[in-house]
């Protein structure tokens, strides 16, 4: 585990609310301290997505609210903040579900990412090379029209494009979705290089809790809108319920998928 | 507190697929049918009837067929005019020609010609998409205008060009003050309008829709996109034809081609877009606010401005504050306004509590 | 209702301040306003009567003429004297409504070439002159120039029209003359609205003509003479209606525009003692109802024109009605009886303004003579008197085409020589 | 014989130049569909603002180059404002919404820039002559207008800045990348707001210069905005994003619409004529139905 | 219930020798599967392999180069998509392609665009047979959206719904079709296990209770060794292993080309 500075991001008991009508997130904290990976987990519609929008403001795009609250990066109020400003100071989101720029070329994908950057053309071809290091399918299908490539390719490109910004906190929607299992472990190592080595720290929203949780340091379970637990990844992992319903673990090993229950049981925090 | 569904079950699919499912809904509408029908005709004076209902009523019955076309199908269009045109002088050369035909069938079968005359400008759709595919449809809209301009025979060889409407006979009633022209306009709109409705919430209506979301995945599933596609065409253009025929003979009187170009169909597009694409409703709301609010604005001028020579800053302000609440109510509810309506009934419906 | 009606009569003013013909639209309402604000503050109203009006923005577009119309139909103590649509298409769509709301239609040099015949147009008035009357004037201007109408023999005239209703209105009529005089004519209709006519042009610099009839419509106007002068076409040979005949016609065309003709049924310019009476009554104490550098253009003396003809129907029907505030029907008498003799004219102060002008049941149309004017780079030069029509030529086609609408509408013409 | 195939040769250059008269204008919806995916029904209304906006600095009095100084800031101003008021909060809207704004944002230039500068219809003389040059004629014995040629240099030199604008500066990538996806366009850091204002302003410009070619042949009058209509099946056959194709589209049209006008009519003795309306649309349309992207556009990616 | 329990009969889809290329990129080289009824294939392989290409060539999105998908016996070269779904192949994407303006029961009607046959005149009428034929293709609806478990959410618009409810009603839909094939490309992308155990009993049920054919691309190995009845292995294009679970995985080409570490 990389070394822990202190509060990078703290999220204070935030509230949500789409088309002025639909409250989702009913009052969120959490706090990612500088160099940490935090893992941020929950069933679908938990409001991941949301909470990381909220952090780089790209809710408004979507007619989404912050009504209440406050979010502070490096101790400074960033509500107000531009997307744009959010990412100079060094906080990119990679979006779930891909968003590549269909009619750009993979390689033009990747040089949107370094929009922001004012050092020169010789360091970002610096980090182009590195995102074609971690992904060399990309190198072959440079030149393809992202629009036209895999969708694991895409998803690639998304997170290659967030890496060419250089950013401080990287905020990781579902970086897993439609990778095989191969790359998978390939893109969390790369996370964990890159907190390692350059001091980068992430949120990450992820649906596949058992590599998540193999790589962050601390995680937060979100349900309708709520934090509901966290805790230390190592404890997360030891907790029964966490076992049960986001590991697929029971107390006799991996249950096959096969032996489905037909009932729900239910969930110990909702009790 | 009012508006509410609670208590109200829904014991069949049958009961569930009713147009109005929730009783509030469908005591308004008979409210407003009753409005309309009965009390309109006999309280609306002849101005209100004749020079702002009539044409309010035929243009949202173009505003549903431009949504047909453009708000469910997703095919934008550019070409609502030149196919109330066809429909239009197809009624005017039908009743010219065949004069045995009752006046009704005149108008329906106006609509089939413009269905017709719209299929085959929608033929392009297959290949041609968004933005582009409007190109084919200025393509019809200019090129139709030009045709009854040039062809003599439409204008039974005129020499301007203009004819007057003839007065119309249904079932040997004369129809020509501005009371009967309106009920005779608002049964066929109200008429079309429910076949409409019903059309978009049954199969060929979701057909529409799915193309328009995704027509790839629309395709996997099992549905035609060049007949889908033709078939929105033909609809929409039907709504159009029977909507020029009586904006002719129930409102302006003339038949002649200047009454249907270009700025006519940008004001059909605009009633939609702000009334709320893919919506029936909002073809009416949508009417309503243009064909009113450009009135109301000139009313307002008219009064304060009366004889000054401030006449002239009140007609472009009358276009300032036009496009400012365009803009205005784009910012507030993009989708228009009958989903602001919607959105209104959603927050009565949680009244008093806000979420 | 009747009991304290007030001493006033209303007049609709179905105006375009906006589109692209706003400059006809506030030019022409701009006089004929400042003509009934001249009788107002002058003479106090007609006969007493004071004169209102109010504005509806038309826009030009026909579905909001007819909303104009029934707004303003019922206005004022009386209801609208009279109805002037400044648009063809206007006219053909409120015509009928006038007719059944008995309001007199005018449509003073435009509308409909056949409403002349009064006897099947009651309510509607082409007063002074229509299309085909001032397109016969033309050949007939064209006949001068050449030293005689036998002289047209063998000539090749161009007909360069906007292709609208407005445009068509006298194609058949061209054709008439053309095999009477054994003129050859050629028609180039010019697609709205007329931006670029490089083609046309082009066609016609093939075939040389010895003149070129403009009958446009606003920026289609400014675009033609460019063209013709860039082919080399002598602007002395080409002829324009009065729509092609404004300064705001020929301004833009710059020097190109220099020696344009155009017919008019008013001439344009201060100097008639009307027209100063305005300036000095209205503009003068800042009550004028458009900018005072525009009184005396081409459009703003036509309104004027048109206010002179209005309140002298007015003034007629007072005479035989009472001197109140009158209705439409009773206003359409004094339309229909109208005798403008030069002596009257000059009383009015409009001399060379106005034409003589008498009307009747038969004949609603009254005047039929046309002035030309040439552009001499800056302003309008009136370079011949009054030409008439050739009312031999127009008469009968204007009947056979009355009856054939009446025959439509089943409309039976009233009888004009019972009614004196 | 020759003068036969003189007069087509007459008719050909002249309908390569109204052509590129038609692409100045279509220059402007191109900048704009580029930088948003959406096409700009106001760019007709720009056209009238700024020849009316430098027409009425002029009348106050202003010489030339200041007033177009002026007017061009103006236009920037503009660009700002409806950024800031229009755009802004429809970020992330379907396209259909952003195209509705921009009607809205027509009427508001047409009341705006009348309201101020009077519909009057009012001369502009650029002091270029609209007559045949007579070093042309001489040479080639066909009859081009010099303000033509001006007209075609002015394109060239817009398409030229334009072009090396978008290929050598980063906005370039950005505004293709803003046109895809507007979100994951902010999700990278593309200041949106920056990048529409620099265009909008880039469309004022052209705007510009289309308003003050076409105002000096038409007169500045409402009817400028019209223009917009002979520029749209140039946008649509050269394709909605390309600026090349806005040029190359313009000389086809122009062209194919003279020369069709001319023989049409003549084989028809007069009988087909004023297609100028639907011919170039339908030309158009015969060629998307070839290539659905038109010829330089950028094709549709559709894929599941 | 064991692989042996179950019926697996003849080949209903084979494909021979297809090749598929866009302009440079070869996205299938000469592949040849066959599906057998009632069993359920996965065809798995590192991203850009080209298995959902492989896919959209069976039900006619895209028309290969070479080669020919034989069908129920028809062998063809080029077919229309919506040809193919009238004859009983359905499917899913990748990514999710609902009809987003729609709610989620009208989306699942779309799926029984083929079995209705008012035409629209009747359906401009609305009552009599058409609200008949409407209410018989709810019910089969209604069973879906009982199936799947989706009640609450039926008139909800499917753009608002999360992303694991919207695969769950896309695959609603595909189910509305009753069909014989069933194509599902990544259906459990981005849930959570619990949610995978929901999708996968799904899929199970499905092809149990109505014997449907299923081919499926999944990259969570769990699922694809626990599920399915045969796994084809694409790489480049290419085939590079087709058997039972337990054989592909211990193909040593796909460890090496797919599974990093044996699983
Ligand atoms: N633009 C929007 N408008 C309305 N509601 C929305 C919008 N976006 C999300 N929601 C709602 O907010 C809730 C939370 O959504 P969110 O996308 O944050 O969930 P998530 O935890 O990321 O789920 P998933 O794992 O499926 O990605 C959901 O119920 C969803 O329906
Ligand atoms: N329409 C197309 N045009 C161009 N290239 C394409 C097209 N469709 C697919 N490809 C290319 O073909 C290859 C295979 O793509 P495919 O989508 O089948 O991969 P996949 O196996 O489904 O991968 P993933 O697991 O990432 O979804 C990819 O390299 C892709 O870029
Ligand atoms: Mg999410
Ligand atoms: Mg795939």
């Amino acid at each position: 585990m990389a070394e822990q500075g202190k509060d990078l991001l703290v999220i204070n008991n935030i509230e949500v609310i789409y088309d002025h009508v639909i409250l989702v997130l009913k009052g969120v904290s959490l706090t990612v301290h500088d160099g940490a990976i935090v893992a941020l987990l929950g069933a679908n519609g938990a409001g991941k997505t949301t909470t990381l929008k909220a952090v780089s403001n790209l809710l408004r795009a979507e007619r989404g609210e912050v009504t209440k609250g406050s979010i502070l990066y490096k101790d400074k109020r960033i509500d107000s903040l531009t997307p744009n400003d959010l990412v100079k100071l060094g906080v990119v989101q990679v979006m779930e579900g891909r968003h590549c720029f269909e009619h750009l070329t993979v390689e033009e994908n990747l040089l949107t990412g370094a929009h922001t950057r004012r050092d020169g053309r010789a360091e970002v071809m610096k980090d182009l090379e590195m995102v074609y290091r971690y992904f060399p399918r990309l190198k072959e299908r440079r030149k393809s029209q992202a629009g036209y490539t895999s969708g694991g390719e895409q998803q690639m490109t998304a997170i290659g494009r967030a890496l060419m910004a250089r950013p401080n906190m990287i905020l990781l929607d579902e970086p897993s979705m439609g990778l095989a299992p191969q790359l998978v472990e390939e893109i969390f190592e790369i996370v964990s290089e890159l907190n390692k080595k350059e001091k980068v720290s992430f949120l990450l929203a992820e649906q596949n809790t058992m590599v998540a949780l193999k790589y962050a340091d601390y995680g937060y379970i979100l349900e309708n809108g709520r934090v509901v637990l966290d805790g230390e990844a190592k404890s997360l992992r030891e907790n029964e319920d966490v076992k049960e319903f986001y590991l697929g673990l029971s107390t006799a090993g991996r249950k096959s998928f096969r032996d489905t229950k037909h009932y729900r049981r239910r969930k110990r925090w909702l009790a | 507190m009012l508006y509410r569904e609670s208590g109200q079950f829904k014991t069949s699919y049958r009961a569930d697929q009713a147009i109005f499912p929730i009783r509030q809904d469908r005591i308004a509408l008979m409210v407003l049918l009753a409005v309309v029908f009965i009390l309109v005709p006999f309280v609306a004076d002849e101005y209100w009837l004749g020079s702002i209902l009539t044409p309010l009523l035929v243009l949202s019955l173009a505003a549903i067929g431009l949504n047909i076309l453009t708000g469910y199908a997703g095919q934008l269009s550019l070409g609502t005019a030149g196919f109330m045109a066809v429909g239009a002088f197809a009624a005017y050369n039908l009743n010219l020609r065949v004069p045995e035909l009752p006046l009704i069938v005149d108008f329906l079968l106006a609509g089939v010609f413009a269905a017709l005359v719209g299929m085959v400008f929608g033929l392009p759709s297959l290949r041609i998409k968004g933005f582009y595919l409007a190109v084919a449809t200025l393509a019809a809209q200019f090129f139709i205008e030009w045709v009854f301009t040039h062809v003599g025979w439409f204008t039974n060889y005129s020499s301007s060009g203009v004819i007057s409407a003839p007065p119309m006979v249904i079932m040997g009633v004369t129809v020509d003050s501005a009371v009967e022209k309106y009920l005779l306009t608002l049964v066929m709109v109200a008429v079309l309008a429910l076949a409409a409705k019903n059309m978009v919430r049954s199969r060929i209506g979701r057909s529409w829709m799915a193309v328009r979301d995704k027509d790839v995945s629309a395709e996997v599933i099992g549905i035609p996109l060049l007949a889908t596609k033709l078939s929105a065409f033909g609809i929409s253009s039907f709504y159009c034809g029977v909507a020029g025929a009586l904006w002719t003979y129930c409102y302006l009187g003339t038949v002649e081609p200047a009454a249907f170009d270009l700025s006519r169909s940008f004001q059909v597009l605009f009633m939609i877009i702000i009334g709320g694409v893919g919506s029936i409703l909002g073809s009416f709301l949508g009417a309503g606010f243009i064909v009113l609010l450009p009135i109301l604005l000139n009313n307002i001028a008219a009064m304060i401005g009366h004889g000054t020579l401030q006449a002239d800053t009140m007609a472009n302000l009358e276009h300032i504050i036009f496009g400012g609440l365009i803009i205005f109510f784009l910012i507030v509810e993009p989708h228009g306004l009958a989903r602001l309506w919607q959105i209104a009934k959603e927050k009565l419906r949680l009244w008093p509590f806000p979420y | 209702p009747a009991v304290a009606q007030a001493m006033e009569q209303f007049m609709p003013i179905p105006i375009y301040r906006t589109g692209p013909y706003a400059a006809g639209g506030t030019g022409y309402f701009g006089g004929f306003m400042d003509y009934m604000a001249l009788i107002n503050e002058r003479d106090g109203g007609v006969n007493g009567v004071k004169l209102t009006w109010e504005e509806c923005e038309t826009a030009y577009d026909n579905a909001r003429g007819v909303e104009c119309y029934e707004r303003l139909k019922g206005k004022g103590p009386t209801g609208a004297s009279m109805f002037h649509p400044l648009s063809t298409g206007i006219t053909y769509s409120t015509f009928e409504k006038g007719a059944a709301d008995k309001i007199p239609v005018v449509s003073l040099g435009y509308g409909r070439g056949d409403a002349m015949v009064g006897s099947v147009f009651p309510y509607l008035f082409p007063l002074v002159t229509t299309y085909w009357s001032q397109n016969t004037s033309k050949i007939k201007f064209i006949g001068m120039k050449e030293g005689g109408m036998d002289k047209l023999k063998g000539k090749k005239i161009v007909n360069v029209y906007h292709d609208s209703a407005y445009g068509k209105e006298t194609i058949d009529i061209l054709n008439k003359q053309a095999a009477t005089y054994g003129f050859e004519i050629k028609h180039f209709p010019v697609a709205h609205p007329g931006l670029d006519q490089k083609a046309i042009w082009l066609q016609i610099k093939q075939i040389a003509p010895d003149w070129v009839i403009l009958r446009g419509w606003g920026v289609m106007n400014p675009t033609a003479i460019k063209e013709a002068a860039r082919i080399g076409f002598s602007r002395e040979k080409m002829l324009g209606v009065w729509w092609s005949g404004s300064e705001e016609d020929m301004r833009p065309a710059g020097t190109a525009a220099k020696g344009f003709i155009a017919a008019g049924f008013n001439p344009p310019g201060k100097d008639f003692q009307v027209i100063k009476d305005i300036e000095k009554v209205v503009h003068a104490k800042k009550k004028g109802n458009i900018e005072s550098d525009r009184v005396g253009t081409v459009y703003y003396n036509r309104g004027v024109v048109t206010g002179i003809l209005s309140l002298e129907a007015i003034r007629l029907s007072q005479e035989k009605f009472g001197k109140k505030p009158l209705t439409g029907e009773q206003i359409q008498w004094g339309l229909e009886h109208l005798n403008l003799t030069p002596a009257r004219i000059k009383a009015l102060g409009a001399e060379g303004l106005v034409q003589p002008i008498k009307t009747s049941c038969a004949d609603h149309e009254g005047g039929g003579a046309v002035k030309f004017s040439q552009w001499d780079g800056n302003q309008w030069k009136i370079v011949s008197d009054w030409i008439e029509a050739d009312k031999g030529l127009v008469r009968p086609l204007a009947e056979e085409s009355a009856m054939k609408y009446a025959k439509e509408k089943g409309i039976t013409p009233r009888d004009c020589s019972k009614e004196m | 014989m020759t003068s036969d195939l003189n007069f087509f040769f007459e008719v050909l250059f002249g309908g390569l130049l109204s052509g590129i008269m038609y692409s100045l204008v279509a220059l402007g919806f191109v900048l704009i569909y580029k930088a948003s995916g959406v096409f700009n029904f106001a760019q007709g209304s720009m056209v009238l603002f700024a020849a009316l906006t430098f027409v009425g600095i002029l009348e106050m009095g202003v010489p030339f180059w200041p007033a177009l100084l002026l007017c061009l800031l103006v236009m920037m101003l503009l660009a700002v404002g409806i950024e800031r008021i229009v755009l802004r909060p429809l970020v992330n809207q379907p396209p259909i919404a952003l195209f509705m704004a921009t009607i809205g944002l027509s009427y508001l230039l047409e009341g705006l820039g009348q309201g101020i500068w009077g519909t009057q219809v009012r001369a502009l003389d650029l002091g270029i002559e609209d007559l045949p040059n007579e070093m042309i004629q001489e040479a080639l014995g066909i009859q081009v207008s010099t303000f033509d040629l001006f007209s075609a240099g002015c394109a060239a030199v817009l398409v030229g800045g334009l072009a090396l604008f978008f290929n050598k500066t980063r906005v370039g990538l950005a505004l293709r990348a803003v046109a895809d996806d507007h979100q994951a366009a902010l999700a990278v850091g593309i200041p949106l707001q920056h990048v529409w204002a620099i265009v909008w302003a880039a469309a004022g410009l052209v705007a510009l210069v289309a308003g003050l070619l076409w105002g000096s042949r038409l007169g500045v009058q409402f009817s400028l905005s019209l223009v917009a209509l002979k520029a749209l099946p140039v946008l649509i056959l050269g394709g909605f994003t390309s600026v090349a194709g806005a040029i190359v589209g313009g000389l086809i049209i122009g062209a194919s619409e003279k020369l069709a006008e001319v023989y049409i009519s003549t084989f028809t003795g007069g009988a087909v004529a004023a297609i100028e309306n639907w011919f170039p649309y339908m030309l158009a349309l015969l060629f998307l139905l070839v290539r659905p992207q038109g010829l330089f556009g950028e094709k549709i990616i559709e894929r599941v | 219930m064991s692989v042996s329990e179950k019926q697996i009969g003849d080949v209903i889809l084979r494909c021979d020798n297809i090749s598929l290329s866009f302009g440079g990129v070869r996205a299938l080289t000469n592949i040849s599967i066959d599906v057998r009824e009632h069993e359920i294939l996965a065809i798995i392989g590192p991203n850009g392999a080209g298995k959902s290409s492989m896919l959209n060539v069976i039900n006619g999105v895209y028309h290969p180069q070479e080669g020919s998908v034989t069908y129920q016996g028809q062998t063809r070269r080029a077919m229309k998509p919506h040809e193919t779904a009238r004859h009983g192949i359905a499917r899913t994407f990748q990514n999710i392609a609902l009809f987003k303006g729609m709610s989620v029961l009208d989306n699942i009607m779309t799926g029984r665009y083929t079995k209705m046959k008012r035409n629209f005149l009747w359906q401009a009428l609305y009552v009599g047979p058409n609200l008949k034929e409407e209410i018989e293709h709810r019910e089969v609806c209604e069973r879906v959206i009982d199936f799947l478990q989706i009640e609450n959410i039926r008139k909800t618009p499917v753009g608002r719904l999360p992303y694991g409810l919207q695969k769950r009603v896309e695959l609603g839909r595909a189910l509305a079709a009753e069909p014989q094939l069933l194509l599902l490309d990544e259906p459990m992308a981005g849930m959570n296990v619990e949610e995978k155990e929901d999708m996968c009993r799904f899929i199970l049920d499905v092809n149990d209770e109505f014997g449907t054919t299923i081919v499926l691309i999944e990259h969570d190995m769990g699922v694809v060794m626990d599920i399915s009845d045969r796994v084809a292995v694409l790489d480049y294009g290419k085939k590079i292993a087709d058997g039972s679970p337990a054989e592909v995985r211990a193909n040593q080409d796909v460890i090496d080309a797919y599974l990093g570490v044996a699983h």
